[in-house]
């Protein structure tokens, strides 16, 4: 291969820096889902969302750094990739020396492995056990994703079915891998205690902070731009902006599907509704962003709002998810990943170079059956791989609080400490002697005592 | 000695407090509380479930005076404290056997309410 | 028995408590509310415009006691809640005609305070 | 007339809530109280250091009713307040010697709880 | 055309890089406004402003997409645009096909759109209905925007005026636009319930939460560095270094402006006043950032932010804007704009090619007449056409909730849970039987009862 | 010399795109400091963190302009610069006229400035008054700051060293020097009231929003990806991808050092510490970030954690650092600096151009002893300068705010007003006679008075 000429260079510098900067706003994405969970959750648990986040987002930063980008990007065959251990420029991955380049791509894939673990986790919270966190970031973070990475990013498995699956940003490979270990979770956790009345009603056990909750949906959507943006990995043919375009069109669907829906079927505005609306129009745009022309995108996001809703409302009935991420990321992650079987556009699928035509263009389910394939297929494998995973940390170390910490909330029960200790510790003894201490007491005046006082 | 205990709407503490101080009764202490009565409860809407809260923000004022200012206290209360819609609340009044001022240790009915620095109080 | 109810300020209550334990009696309940007394009221500002404030927090401490013990709990409260500055507080004592122990359904003066229990429980 | 005053747990509420209002004793004011008692306080951590609280939340329970009926409510009470664990709180019966109704000045013992509006209320 | 050669390529594609980058810390200014608006709002109408931004910006995506773009830059007359409707890439908008560089461009000015939207709702906040937003939405982004966006940026009626009118990012198509609608929804809703004492003085009514207020007010900086620097369209000559460097010099003298005059006016360091003097720097410094040498930023800032005090505490007396959005939009805006016609370096009006440089290097009042003309043009118009607007939202649907929701909060009332549960409902209730239910009680002992005790 | 090529013109702007894009990160911090110094303050002093920000930020930005830069970067000798005073395009700093591109040197350096600044603050909350922040902030952001990175960035002393001083980013001329700066402000203000009780052992005086702090750390974490993936300044090699593949290791390897250790010596995991650990993680790997390949990232990192949880607990029987500055900003940054001696790379100290390979490769210490010098003279200068200007402001205005103004807090006593208004003021008050003034009482009935009633 010849050097590079140097407009080659300053092209390709652009490159890079498109990526990293998408990889930064992904990386954003981690408070985005800690303050959509932390809103969501009572007062007793917001806390414990901050420390999981920071130690969940290092353990896959080692782990993906380690094992988790060999597996999902180092070449191989259709299963796994196997070289890139321990990322090192001038080391190999895949038959090509490491470059700035090359870690510029593990950098931003990295991310959207964090992304994926940090879904995993808004459907436990609450009860789960902070230990069980730990374990299961170091097996999602290192096997379960990079293994599905591989299958969908990777030029493993779902290259070879049809002419390609099309996933451009992960509805499926990043979005329903997350949720899908979260019912894992789910049920071997159990729903939180109180959340279904004794007649079996489920109760409303409302988040604490809806303006938490709803600056994590923006700043969400603040990072889908790169999310899905950055997956052009590069500035070619301009069309990062059309994938952005796209992606806020869906998004707003998603927020008009929710509000309607949700207002019709409950005669009222729910606002964590209309939070998780926006993020199942991201989601369901995750896929297609790449592949459909601007008019497809409210439709693709108008529908992921809608079935969000009803989604939440009958998952409600049995399973206790307090964030809807088997709805906003699970269910609509699958519509959006059909959505390219019904919407991808003959120019995109070609600037893309997989798969083909949706059925609007074509008039052909071939695209559809490849595309529900990739779905049934992640489904089934990350289901059986984190149910196993949490079955072994439930017979170990165990996957819940006890009753009494489930009360006390996990703030003091795992961290010593409450997330709002002044709403929780009576102001006396917070201020302890310190307030007092150092004020005089006139000297002269004796100590008062009842005795004192004339009869 | 007495301690009058009401529990009234919170926007009518303002006027009773004004009109407490003018009359030379400065002393008081309030409790944000909650009460039930024969007021309704709402029902509150979260995802699609429903909660309802049949307890309302109410304002419970003690104010403990010498046995013949008990009826200008009551009287203050249920002439601001009323809307004459339900959950206008309820005033009891309650005996006080002992009282003292911690700042001196005095005790007795004088050290209640102090009229005169009322007014430089305010 | 008696219920001792006193009204001090938030930084009164640690040597209070810590003493009351000491002689014996672990058991009180606070609640933190307003007041309003000889004190002054304080006056905030905000874009410009102004609210004033006539109510201080204090701490409101309820502790019944047999009749016998109640001079002991006045003592505690007035030696420790004193600072010498208007707002210091006050102390009512009123009456009690029965108490029960929810845990047990026990009643009567026997199940006010558990002096030997309280060392341990501290 | 008597005030019940009684100090319980949190949980213990929407059982003794529901049990009075079906008896037609729809009128009760809560406050949200910490106290302290035979339960042991807990220690917090935070940056190494520590903070022991010897409070603990409890939920106090005001119902002032006639004569006749204060054993009903201590009995409501004592029945749905108990764990059996230390901490499940106490009751305390108050003699009530005035009582008016806020939005109509009436007064007396008639005023104090409403059986037929009762499951109106609710 | 000939095709572009690789540089040219190259080049085209950092210019659009840029303006997407531009583009995302736009769209982060909407989380800017939410937190604003709910930190200066009382708690019990702190949820409704995360339902509020989400439905407000997702109308505004769709109308933009469908009408407003071709509205605003669909070529045509002087009046408005006539093509580009429902923008596809392909289609003709003024003329050209549009390619991915349009798309890009599309969606930085939608951004512009959805920011001056968000402005009119602060002056609002705490007692107007959600309908109304919704319905204002829709005309105010499908139309009234577009229509003075097409007059300033879009070659319409004000590059007509003189040598053209400077606004180089907004102070007055975008900000004072935002604000005399706000100032139109204010003159029909009337004040808070409470804002006015007996005697007719202001009360101070203080928001629940600086901490938010302040991260608002970070938020929206940060995102102005997008809305003034993305203004450049590109890279070329390094502009955008200088309109970022001015912006942060102006925002910085609008800070210290505020700070001082409200610490002479009321004695006290006002936290809310003093965020209020960034955005009037801000907002000052948005129409000449592109025009005016560093020098002068800092002196357009201070005037910014000393008006701001000055004016908040003024209008207070009569009409209650609870964030001050007519004093630091409007106001501001009006400042920014004529400033162009005092400041403006003739080395930078030649690199823009717009207008004339100002009074103090020509000595001629001239572009300071033009830019006063443009100033009466926009509020006039803006005025009126919102004003008919909101009169007739008032007319029907109504415009303003009932006393009751008003005093029970917009959360309870419009969105059926309050934005912070737990400060509102008592403990007890919200527990519910949950903490108790699974509780054991000690089976053998016999139900405790008064009868029980021995006398 | 000759115009630059078409591709240099694209090159350099390109260059100046990512420097920008890095300010703007750098400038998000300042949004995580507020939020990490709020969260780990007491409710009552919430607010003051928010106009602190906003004001000393502002004086910063308007002192860099006037003198800090041309101190800093103006040429000279080893000292300080000595042209460049109030920075304006055209005029000459060190020999060069200033174009764009100096202007977004400048703009991103000041970011740096602010950011030494901004690490001041954190261990004098929640008792220092408002009035030393401003003198302060005038004297550093003025002199003191500019006066170290002339040493360290702008070809000062530390160029002379050895082979010159290798601190990448500012692990020591950013984050010690502020530290140290913190140092110098405790050593004369004194612990909170109350942190030390009667037997002189630490209380804990917990902060009042783990939320809010976390979202703080995120934020920082975040920025820092500009902070010191911009230090790069420019697109080079794609070498930016390898600082920032590098700064992500590091921070990770820094939450898992502390999580571990304070687990370890506390039981449990706090969560203030845990943050603490990837603040540590940052500032330590902002030195080498430039210099040591990814293997060595992580080491550097959880060293980091580990010392930032042993010397906060150590420092907090002494001295009373409310956020730990000293340790995560202080002790990370001098071992940060001191990494390069052992760490770096011989290809990147060859890329970098400065000073030589660390330990491990080379053997020597020299490097090791060169960033020790640095370290020295860093520390003993600031200490020297920040002690001195501490002095003269305790002296005249005084440092420390009343007694009773601590009680009551910062918030009403410096702002006149609450952060959180509706924790402290009771209700009643609030509302005053807002909610009762209009509702109408039934005339007929006469008004009730004890009176009435029949015995
Ligand atoms: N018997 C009672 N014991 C304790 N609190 C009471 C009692 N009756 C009323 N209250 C308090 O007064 C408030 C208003 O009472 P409610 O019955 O709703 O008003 P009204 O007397 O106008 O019907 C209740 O919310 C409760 O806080
Ligand atoms: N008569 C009273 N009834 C109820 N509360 C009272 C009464 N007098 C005082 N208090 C409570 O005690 C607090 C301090 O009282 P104040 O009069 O300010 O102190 P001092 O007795 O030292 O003058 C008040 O804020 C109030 O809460
Ligand atoms: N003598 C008392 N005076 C006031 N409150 C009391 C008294 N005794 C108990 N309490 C309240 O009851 C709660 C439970 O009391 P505790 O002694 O812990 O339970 P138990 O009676 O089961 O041992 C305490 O937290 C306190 O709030």
């Amino acid at each position: 291969m010849s050097p590079p000429t140097p407009i080659e260079t300053v092209a390709d510098q652009l490159n890079v820096a498109w990526i990293l900067v998408a990889t930064i706003l992904v990386f954003f994405m981690q408070a985005g889902f800690a303050l959509l969970e932390i809103g969501l959750s009572r007062g007793k648990n917001a806390g414990t969302g901050i420390a999981k986040i920071l130690v969940n987002f290092s353990i896959a930063s080692l782990m993906w750094w380690a094992v988790g980008f060999a597996i999902a990007f180092g070449g191989g065959g259709a299963l796994a990739g196997d070289s890139g251990w321990f990322v090192q420029v001038g080391s190999d991955v895949a038959g090509e020396p490491v470059t700035g380049a090359t870690v510029a791509f593990f950098v931003f894939q990295f991310m959207f492995c964090a992304v994926s673990l940090a879904i995993v986790w808004g459907s436990t919270v609450e009860r789960i056990k902070f230990g069980a966190y730990v374990v299961f970031a170091v097996v999602f973070s290192g096997f379960i994703y990079p293994l599905i990475a591989h299958w969908g990013f990777g030029g493993g498995l779902f290259s070879d079915i049809g002419n390609g699956v099309q996933d451009f940003a992960g509805s499926s490979v990043v979005h329903l891998t997350g949720a899908t270990a979260a019912l894992g979770a789910l049920l071997l956790l159990g729903p939180r205690k109180g959340k279904y009345g004794p007649d079996g009603r489920p109760r409303a056990i409302p988040g604490h902070s809806m303006p938490l909750f709803g600056l994590g949906v923006l700043i969400l959507w603040l990072g889908w731009f790169g999310f899905n943006g950055g997956s052009t990995l590069g500035t070619a043919g301009n069309r990062f902006a059309e994938v952005i375009a796209v992606t806020n069109l869906g998004a707003a669907g998603g927020v008009i599907g929710a509000a309607l829906t949700v207002s019709l079927l409950t005669k009222k505005l729910d606002v964590g509704m209309t939070g998780n609306g926006a993020i199942a129009g991201l989601v369901a745009i995750t896929a297609p962003s790449g592949y459909v022309e601007l008019w497809a995108a409210p439709i693709i996001g108008v529908v992921g709002g809608v079935l969000v809703v009803v989604c939440v409302l009958a998952i409600d009935r049995r399973l206790d998810d307090p964030v809807g991420a088997l709805s906003a990321h699970g269910v609509a992650g699958i519509w959006g990943t059909l959505a390219c079987g019904l919407f991808t556009s003959p120019r995109l699928a070609a600037a893309v170079g997989i798969g083909d035509p949706g059925l609007v263009y074509s008039g052909s389910f071939a695209q559809l059956g490849v595309q529900a394939v990739a779905v049934a297929a992640t489904f089934a494998t990350v289901l059986a791989l984190s149910l196993a995973v949490f079955a072994a940390i439930k017979a170990t170390i165990g996957l819940r609080v006890s009753e009494a910490a489930e009360d006390a909330g996990l703030d003091i029960a795992e961290h010593g400490m409450y997330g709002y200790p002044e709403q929780f510790i009576p102001k006396p003894e917070l201020e302890g002697y310190g307030a007092l201490s150092s004020r005089p007491v006139a000297p002269a005046a004796p100590a008062p005592t009842s005795q004192e006082v004339p009869a | 000695m007495k301690m009058v205990v009401a529990y009234v709407r919170h926007e009518a503490f303002e006027p009773i407090r004004t009109e407490l101080l003018e009359l030379g009764f400065p002393s008081l202490t309030i409790t944000e509380v909650k009460g039930s009565g024969r007021q309704k409860g709402i029902t509150e809407r979260y995802r699609g479930a429903e909660l309802t809260s049949y307890l309302r923000p109410k304002l419970k004022i003690e104010c403990a005076v010498a046995d013949d200012h008990v009826q200008t206290i009551v009287d203050t209360v249920l002439k601001h404290g009323r809307t004459g819609a339900v959950g206008d609340g309820k005033v009891f009044v309650m005996p006080v056997e002992q009282a003292f001022r911690v700042r001196t240790g005095e005790a007795g009915e004088e050290i209640l309410q102090a009229h005169s620095d009322a007014a430089a109080a305010s």
